[in-house]
């Protein structure tokens, strides 16, 4: 690999940051155009990897290694594979139409997207990073842009923006609080067995394995916690509606579009990886809960009257599912997991992208004082109901195939539990039909009449996302024949472990 | 030549409407009549192909003992040797989806040409015609799917694109809540088709029609009779809701909120025929559970005799076609579930055309009176609009079942295989059934176009463009039929599922018996609707039975009992989970912050200021830390005890 | 035996560079003082470069009472820069006390202090150390003696340290009388050798509180919030640093060099210890409304995390201290010195007073919320690397100390974050900018620059401190 | 006829610590503090001359140690002096108890 493309992928943004902070804090339109040219590169690069990546090959691609800590055995490792490559390409996706989404900033617009760009390197690096300290450090650096762009830019609705954003913070610190606490118990239990310290995820990977039962039991269960809270898993899910709600358009497509699937992915690569028979053992656990997430916030959804909390409500439901399938530990499960975190990522970023224009536009989310926008804003509109009908499943857009995959292999590993799951669709096309019938059809309201339809570079998320949804629909095996290169090998692992080592 | 091209490419059929759909979508939307061209001879093109491989099919009989099956790999998980999942999209052509895929384009086609007409200065006109072909498509491409899975996945756009006609009017609330309750109300039924789905592909663990029909043939290999009853109960409810059987029809009449082309597109040819359709290709699934086949066979009787009950006493000239449909519906269903794919199919053809020409007849009426519905305040019609009105009345007499017209053979195929399969008392229901559908369509008929006509009514006839098609499809409505009679019944020979049953001698019983009853029922619409002109005794026999009239007349109430439902238990539910995250959930969250701050206080009022408690702070803390020591310590406390010793 | 003394030369040149700024502060005309801050850098600058020329090398003088190693001389780096950063943080702030020089002269005794507790081998330069240190830092804590709160702050830390000196001695001389030698190492195989007794333990525990107090750990730590708050700022910071950093030096050096024999009765005390000033530090900053009481108790919750790394009483546990301590010196210097700065512009401490202060010198906000966070450990803060160096240590036999420790640290986020709320979301009162100087600028982005280098790329420092810690067990 | 041992020096230093002790906590007078710490360093000198005699009779560690700690405390009563004195310029007052504006 002689052009270190990952680096540059990672960097991009950054050294737009960089730049920006000697760009005079009232060239808005400069600074907007710095930051989208640093995340178009990144995109541009993801896209090239990810149709570089030879799946045949499969395995770790583009890599780059350097030492690190010598004595923690860190090694500074970038690499993608099959489950990683997806997520990134939707970092990139997510982070460049967010640029545009939060086109109309007019306040501290220097200081927005410095943090925005640190924040999506931040979650760029946790996708590439494939040494767990290294995965740590990217991990939690998202944590603080978020909270300070909540609280300066952020919107107070039923809750403060203040509170929302603390909790958000907090909630989720906390939980990788007891991540670490894991990761650092498993890290000196890794030396012993090792021999020698080593954090790369395929070392961890080789020692946790032979860990005691007992010890991958209450191992897992940490890192399920951790990972867990950050992928809204009920019932430990309660930041995210708010959080959303309060946090600006760019932060909530960011935060739901990728910040939470670090969870999922951290939780496929890391903890079921790692501790297979804790996963193992786990896994009934996390069917429930996913399960109870599904049915649960589904209905939670179906009470909101502001927009941002049904689609707050929605993202905790669909992550429900993630939460389902990765409890399959089977390939088809581990799938759909990824696929549908792929999925959700482009929909909840169109739909929330969308959403923040309506506030834009009519300072308003609350439903009942909206109507028959799509009169006034027709594209508006479009973009609204194909987001919302790739969030009731609708074939022939992006999240079928997967959400399909996961009932499947669900279905199959947990029968009538799944049933359950699967009748969420039918309230999620009730909630979703509603908000965006209430919202959009009906009487046009005169009120409304002055409003413009979104235009010009308003219209890139739009395009963006769309394209990739209506593609993704059409022809799915371009993202699962990608998974399912990266998920096959890492199950193979799983499964001989959890065969070798019966002690369940 | 050109045949064999359209055999193999018979994807095309449905990728023309398609494409006219982006195009008029990126381009065309600015200029309506380019759209309109454009639509129109996408859906044209696409009739011609599927004309000439719908030929194809049925000149040479080997597709009809091996059906023509080409796809191709759209999604693969997993590796060989693990579970793995291959799922194709492709083509399967056989007389059935040969016939179909011609009976959907060819309407589909006139459908739209009247569209032109009929929606012509409509500011949506071209998004207008970019859905009906986006509709044509998808319909197609259920027709053509090779694979359960792609089946569905048409299925499921036919019905976003009956959510977007249907709501077509988004400024009428009607509108609105109408496409959004056909939606959801589908979206219910997809629910159980969807399971019997994936109960399929993780039994069968393949989702290619053919294959899978095999497996089924000897399911006994794969998994047990229950979970077979089970499989097929599960896939039976997808078609209960789009095929508007009871209980879930209710969204079918409210459908009408629709430009009126769009009923006669989503009721005559596609859409609701989808159900039929999918349990006609699946008919080997039921075929091995009885008790499936009898639950198909009694919901379509029921629903046949219950929507007939209601359509007897509707006011609203497209209402009284829309459940017409639901009961002739009814019939297809019946039809298959006693097992005669060839009588199920053959209504399907001969209602597409007469209900399609009468859908197309009443829009025509409706652009007359500017959308007044109401049958009581029409009449006379006939003299003013005379092309629509003698149409209709072909239509009239086809559904009525009039000989030689076309629903007479396809309805009479029907009661004879319900005869001979025994099952009298669906028989007497469906002839019930028969008598009531000739006396409610009359009593339409006579209401609307005869009788005197209404001073303030200003009829005029329709543009060609709306009268062509009425014309064609009643020529259609007086023909098609002729393909099943009993005397050379070319239909069952095509289509039929098992072998070919094809009953030898004529049963001149049922079928007599089936021309009279409808006869009496015109004749009794007749009597009350046109012979006495104050309609004294209809409106004795609506007070005579005032209940029964009330509970006909409101749907017997259904769609209040699911309003009700819906806004107690789910709205209410959802309430309920909301409540329960905001203070349970969120409460313990807030609980434990809440804790913190206050331990925080707490401890800082011990902070006085003053020298000397901090002095004493500290000696109790080396007190303290001395007795952690001793009892901390391993050996300690004995040590101590000993040493002061 | 014959002595030598070039092993003393380091503290030697600090004892000369402060005499040499008393007397120039006290000769020099009121017009040239300002120069003295600078000749102080310099000079202390110069002594460091020294002290790293003593990297390496390892010895002893009068029989073991004065050590040399890496371990010392590493401790001595740090005392060193964090004199040097306190100075340049803190000359616009004596130049408002008018020029009173015999600041930099203490505040070099104060240093030099340290140096002798880093490298104490017995019990009477440990005291020596200790007391040059505590005196010094009495005289810079009441150092505004016409400040009814400095002077406050200043009897009641004279009156609670010798207190708490005499405690410790107490505890020295059991020791002493126990063991019948002052010499840390030798006392260290006699208490190996003989069984424990009652005195042992009481003196350990005098020894606890001792050196508790000096590091303010509960319930020792009463002093520390009132004496931070009435202090100058930059003594303040000196404080927090140094003398907690000494303690620490000492403190390992007594209870791993000395005391290992009886580890097992020491080391649950030192856990719990360690657990109970987490929690309260952590907790009790919460509502704080000022400044220097919050970061005075968040570094009460960082002693707290430091003591994890004593627990166990290894070599990684050393190097854990040595590590966090190292880059807990900067992040502290960080804040503090933004501290410093804003009261000689707005002559506030008040935590609401900070209010846009992101807009009015973004480097300031930067800068606090930096040190801040690397004190919560939020990465790719060097607080981070730090508590995982710490907490790998005790992860196996002490997981709930970990728990409290992690858990407690995410809490701690919550009172830092408000603070970040205050600096950038509100709006400031007065928008006029900050200008910042540039000694204090050159602070504030050298604590800043370190705090994150260490935190992305933590290698070479953890290769030094391997070092360091590895010639603790040469002696 | 008792002969004296390193016991009761031991117990003696010890009474004089507590006394010293009790003294820190309950005088007021910020001097009698100061007085009462210095019971308790002489507490620690007496122990360890006492220790020095007994148990390293023929070295002078103790006695050495005992001379450094009297100097320290002269210095330490020194400087606590001079606060004492600046504070009551400050209050007019050297009552511990007045000396609490610095809390929470």
């Amino acid at each position: 690999m002689s052009f270190p493309v990952l680096p540059v992928i990672l960097l991009a943004p950054l050294a737009a940051a960089l730049v920006l902070v000697f760009v005079p804090k009232d060239e808005h339109k400069l600074i907007k155009s710095v930051a989208a040219i640093g995340t178009f590169v990144s995109m541009a690069l993801s896209f090239y990897v990810y149709f570089g990546y030879d799946q045949t090959l499969g395995g770790l691609q583009y890599v780059i290694r350097h030492d690190w800590i010598q004595d923690l055995g860190v090694t500074f490792f970038l690499a993608v594979d099959g489950i990683s490559l997806p997520m990134l390409l939707l970092t990139n996706l997510i982070g460049f139409s967010a640029i545009f989404a939060s086109w109309n900033i007019g306040t501290r617009p220097r200081e927005f997207f410095i943090l925005l760009l640190v924040l999506i390197t931040g979650v760029m690096g946790t996708f590439i990073a494939h040494d767990l300290f290294i995965f740590l450090l990217f991990y939690e650096v998202v944590v603080i842009p978020i909270y300070i762009m909540v609280v300066i830019w952020g919107s107070s609705k039923r809750v403060t923006k203040e509170y929302a954003a603390m909790k958000l913070t907090i909630y989720l610190l906390i939980g990788s609080g007891f991540l670490l606490v894991g990761v650092i118990a498993l890290f000196t239990k890794s030396i012993s067995i090792l021999g020698a310290p080593d954090m790369s995820f395929s070392a961890l990977a080789i020692a946790g394995s032979q860990l005691s039962a007992f010890d991958q039991k209450w191992l897992f269960a940490l890192l399920l916690f951790g990972f867990g809270s950050l992928i809204s898993m009920w019932p430990f899910h309660s930041w995210s509606p708010d959080g959303y709600a309060g946090a600006p358009t760019a932060v909530s497509m960011i935060h739901a579009g990728v910040l939470k699937k670090i969870g999922g992915y951290g939780l496929i690569k890391v903890a079921v990886v790692t501790l297979p028979v804790g996963a193992h053992f786990w896994a009934p656990w996390m069917a429930v809960l996913g399960i109870a997430g599904v049915a649960y916030a589904a209905f939670g959804a179906l009470a909101q009257k502001d927009l941002k909390y049904v689609v707050g409500y929605s993202s905790v439901s669909h992550m429900g599912y993630v939460m389902i399938a990765v409890a399959c530990l089977d390939v088809i499960g581990l799938n759909g997991a990824v696929a549908n975190m792929f999925a959700h990522g482009v929909m909840a970023a169109l739909f929330f992208s969308m959403i923040g224009f309506i506030y834009e536009k009519t300072h308003t989310r609350w439903i009942p004082d909206m109507g028959g926008l799509a009169h006034q804003t027709p594209k508006l509109a479009v973009g609204f109901m194909m987001a919302a009908m790739a969030s009731l499943g609708l074939p022939g857009l992006i999240s079928f195939m997967p959400e399909f995959t996961i009932f499947v292999s669900a279905f199959d590993n947990y029968g009538g539990l799944a049933v359950i799951g699967i009748a969420g669709i039918i309230i999620t096309a009730l909630y979703v039909l509603r908000a965006g019938a209430n919202t959009l059809f009906g009487p046009p309201r005169t009120e409304y009449d002055h409003l413009e339809d979104i235009k010009g570079v308003e219209l890139v998320p739009l395009v963006v996302l769309g394209t990739v949804l209506v593609v993704g629909g059409l022809l799915p095996s371009l993202l699962f024949d990608m998974i399912n290169s990266g998920v096959v090998p890492l199950h193979a692992e799983i499964s001989n472990v959890l065969q070798l080592g019966g002690n369940l | 030549m050109l045949v064999e091209f359209a055999l193999h490419h018979a994807w095309l059929v449905p990728l023309l409407p398609a494409l006219a759909f982006l195009i008029i979508v990126f381009l065309a939307r600015p200029w309506p009549k380019l759209s309109a061209f454009i639509s129109v001879g996408g859906m044209a093109t696409a009739c011609f192909f599927a004309t000439l491989a719908a030929y194809g099919v049925f000149t040479n009989h080997q597709y009809t003992e091996h059906p023509l099956v080409y796809a191709a790999r759209w999604l693969t998980l997993g590796l060989p040797g693990m579970p793995e999942l291959q799922i194709n999209v492709g083509v399967q052509l056989d007389p059935t989806s040969a016939m179909m895929l011609f009976m959907v384009s060819f309407i589909a086609t006139f459908i739209q040409l009247y569209s032109v007409g009929y929606m012509k200065g409509d500011p949506g006109f071209s998004v207008f015609f970019s859905y009906l072909s986006l509709f044509a498509a998808s319909m197609l491409l259920l027709v053509i799917s090779s694979n359960l899975l792609q089946m569905f996945i048409a299925w499921e756009l036919v019905g976003l694109c009956s959510y977007l006609l249907i709501g077509f009017y988004s400024h009428k609330i009607s509108a609105r809540e109408a496409a959004k309750k056909a939606f959801v109300t589908c979206r219910v039924a997809d629910f159980g088709l969807l399971l019997g789905i994936l109960g399929l592909v993780i039994t069968f663990g393949t989702l290619d029609l053919v294959e899978l029909s095999e497996r089924v043939a000897n399911f006994r290999e794969y998994t047990t009779f229950g979970t077979m009853t089970l499989l097929a109960i599960l896939v039976f409810i997808g078609p209960i809701a789009k095929s508007g059987q009871f209980p879930l029809h209710v969204w079918l009449p409210d459908a009408m909120e629709g430009p009126t082309p769009v009923s006669a597109l989503i009721h005559a040819a596609t859409m609701v025929v989808a159900g039929v359709y999918l349990v006609g290709r699946m008919l080997f699934l039921f075929h091995e559970v009885p008790v499936a086949m009898d639950l198909v066979a009694i919901t379509g009787a029921f629903t046949a005799l219950f929507a007939a009950t209601i359509a007897i006493t509707q006011r609203e000239i497209k209402r009284i076609l829309a459940y017409s449909t639901v009961s002739q519906l009814g019939y297809m269903m019946l039809a298959l579930g006693v097992g005669s794919l060839t009588a199920g199919m053959f209504h399907m053809w001969t209602h597409a055309f007469f209900k399609a020409l009468m859908f197309l007849g009443a829009g025509s009426v409706l652009h007359a009176l500017h959308h007044k519905a109401d049958v009581w305040e029409m009449g006379g019609l006939v003299k003013k609009m005379p092309i629509t009105s003698w149409t209709f009345v072909i239509g009239g007499l086809a559904i009525a079942g009039i000989p030689p017209f076309a629903g007479f053979w396809s309805k009479d195929e029907i009661l004879v295989v319900t005869l001979n399969g025994g099952h009298y008392i669906l028989y007497a229901m469906a002839a019930f059934t028969a008598f009531l559908t000739a006396f409610y369509m009359w009593r339409l008929i006579f209401l609307a176009f005869y009788g005197e006509e209404k001073p303030e009514n200003h009829p005029h006839e329709s543009p060609w463009t709306m009268c062509v098609p009425l014309i064609v499809l009643a020529a259609g409505a007086m023909t098609v039929g002729l393909l099943g009679t009993p005397w050379n019944n070319i239909w069952a020979e095509w289509i039929f599922f098992g072998e070919a049953h094809h009953s030898g001698e004529i049963a001149w019983g049922a079928m007599i018996s089936s021309a009279v009853i409808a006869v009496a029922g015109i004749y009794l619409a007749y009597t009350l609707y046109l012979k006495d002109k104050e309609k004294v005794k209809v409106k004795a026999l609506a007070e005579r039975y005032k209940s029964l009239y009330n509970l006909s007349f409101n749907k017997y109430y259904i769609d209040e009992m699911y309003l009700w439902f819906n806004h107690t238990m789910v709205d209410g539910s959802a309430k309920l989970f909301y409540l329960f995250d905001i203070y349970v959930v969120d409460g313990i969250v807030n609980g434990l912050g809440g804790f913190g701050k206050l331990s925080g206080e707490g401890l800082r009022v011990l902070q006085t200021g003053r020298l000397q408690n901090y002095a004493l702070v500290f000696f109790l803390g080396v007190l303290a830390i001395a007795v952690l020591m001793v009892f901390a310590g391993p050996s300690t406390a004995s040590l101590v005890l000993g040493g002061v010793m | 035996m014959p002595f030598d003394t070039s092993l003393l030369s380091i503290e030697m040149l600090t004892a000369a560079l402060g005499l040499a700024v008393l007397i120039l502060g006290i000769i020099s005309p009121a017009s040239a003082k300002k120069g003295l801050g600078w000749i102080t850098v310099i000079g202390l600058l110069g002594v460091s470069g020294a002290a790293i020329g003593f990297w390496g090398t390892q010895g002893s003088v009068y029989s073991g009472m004065y050590l040399v190693d890496n371990y010392a001389t590493f401790w001595k780096l740090t005392f060193l820069v964090a004199a040097v950063l306190v100075v340049l943080g803190s000359m616009r702030y004596v130049d408002n006390l008018g020029g009173q020089t015999e600041y930099y002269s203490t505040l070099i005794f104060a240093t030099l202090g340290m140096m002798v507790m880093a490298s104490a081998g017995d019990f009477i330069t440990l005291f020596m150390g200790l007391e040059l240190m505590t005196i010094s830092f009495i005289i810079l804590v009441c150092f505004r003696k016409n400040e009814s709160k400095s002077v406050e702050a200043g009897i009641k830390y004279i009156l609670l340290a010798s207190m708490s000196s005499a405690v410790l001695l107490y505890g020295l001389s059991l020791i002493y009388g126990l063991t019948g030698s002052i010499n840390i190492y030798e006392v260290g195989r006699i208490v190996a050798m003989n069984p424990v007794s009652p005195a042992l333990i009481l003196g350990v525990v005098m020894l606890l509180a001792g050196f508790g107090f000096k590091i303010s750990a509960v319930p020792f730590h009463m002093w520390s919030p009132d004496v931070y708050e009435g202090a100058p700022t930059p003594v303040t910071a000196f404080l927090a640093v140094g003398s907690k950093a000494a303690s620490l030096a000492i403190l390992l050096r007594v209870f791993v060099a000395a005391l290992p024999g009886i580890w097992e009765h020491w080391a649950m005390v030192v856990a719990i210890l360690a657990g109970v000033t987490i929690i309260v530090g952590n907790l009790v900053a919460i509502p704080q409304d000022n400044i220097k009481r919050l970061l005075a108790y968040s570094s009460i919750a960082q002693a707290g995390y430091i003591l994890v790394g004593l627990v166990t009483a290894t070599e990684a546990g050393i190097k854990g201290v040595m590590f966090y301590a190292f880059l807990y010196v900067f992040a502290t210097l960080g804040a503090f010195t933004v501290a410093t700065y804003f009261y000689n512009i707005t002559g506030s401490d008040k935590i609401k007073d900070y209010a846009g202060l992101s807009q009015r010198s973004p480097l300031m906000a930067v800068v606090m919320l930096v040190a801040m966070l690397s004190m919560a450990g939020i990465p790719p803060l060097a607080g981070f690397v730090g508590k995982f160096y710490l907490f790998t240590t005790i992860v196996d036999n002490y997981l709930w100390l970990a728990f409290i420790g992690l858990i407690m640290s995410m809490v701690s986020v919550y009172y830092y974050l408000r603070v970040a709320l205050v600096m950038y979301r509100d709006e400031p009162a007065d928008s006029t900018p900050i200008k910042v100087s540039s000694p204090v600028a050159i602070t504030l982005v050298v604590t800043m620059l370190v705090t994150l280098i260490i935190g992305v790329y933590p290698g070479p420092l953890s290769e030094v401190v391997n070092a360091a810690a590895h010639s603790f067990f040469l002696q | 006829m008792l002969t004296i041992s390193l016991t009761h020096y031991v117990v003696l230093s010890a009474i004089l610590f507590s006394i010293g002790l009790f003294g820190v906590l309950s005088k007021k007078n910020a001097i009698s503090v100061l007085i009462c710490i210095e019971l308790m360093l002489n507490a620690v000198n007496i122990n360890l001359i006492a220790f020095s005699k007994y148990i390293t009779p023929n070295e002078f560690i103790g006695q050495i140690f005992a001379i450094f700690v009297i100097t320290v405390a002269a210095a330490e009563v020194g400087v606590g002096l001079a606060i004492i004195i600046a504070i009551y310029r400050n209050k007019l007052s050297v009552n511990l108890d007045e000396f609490d504006w610095l809390k929470w």
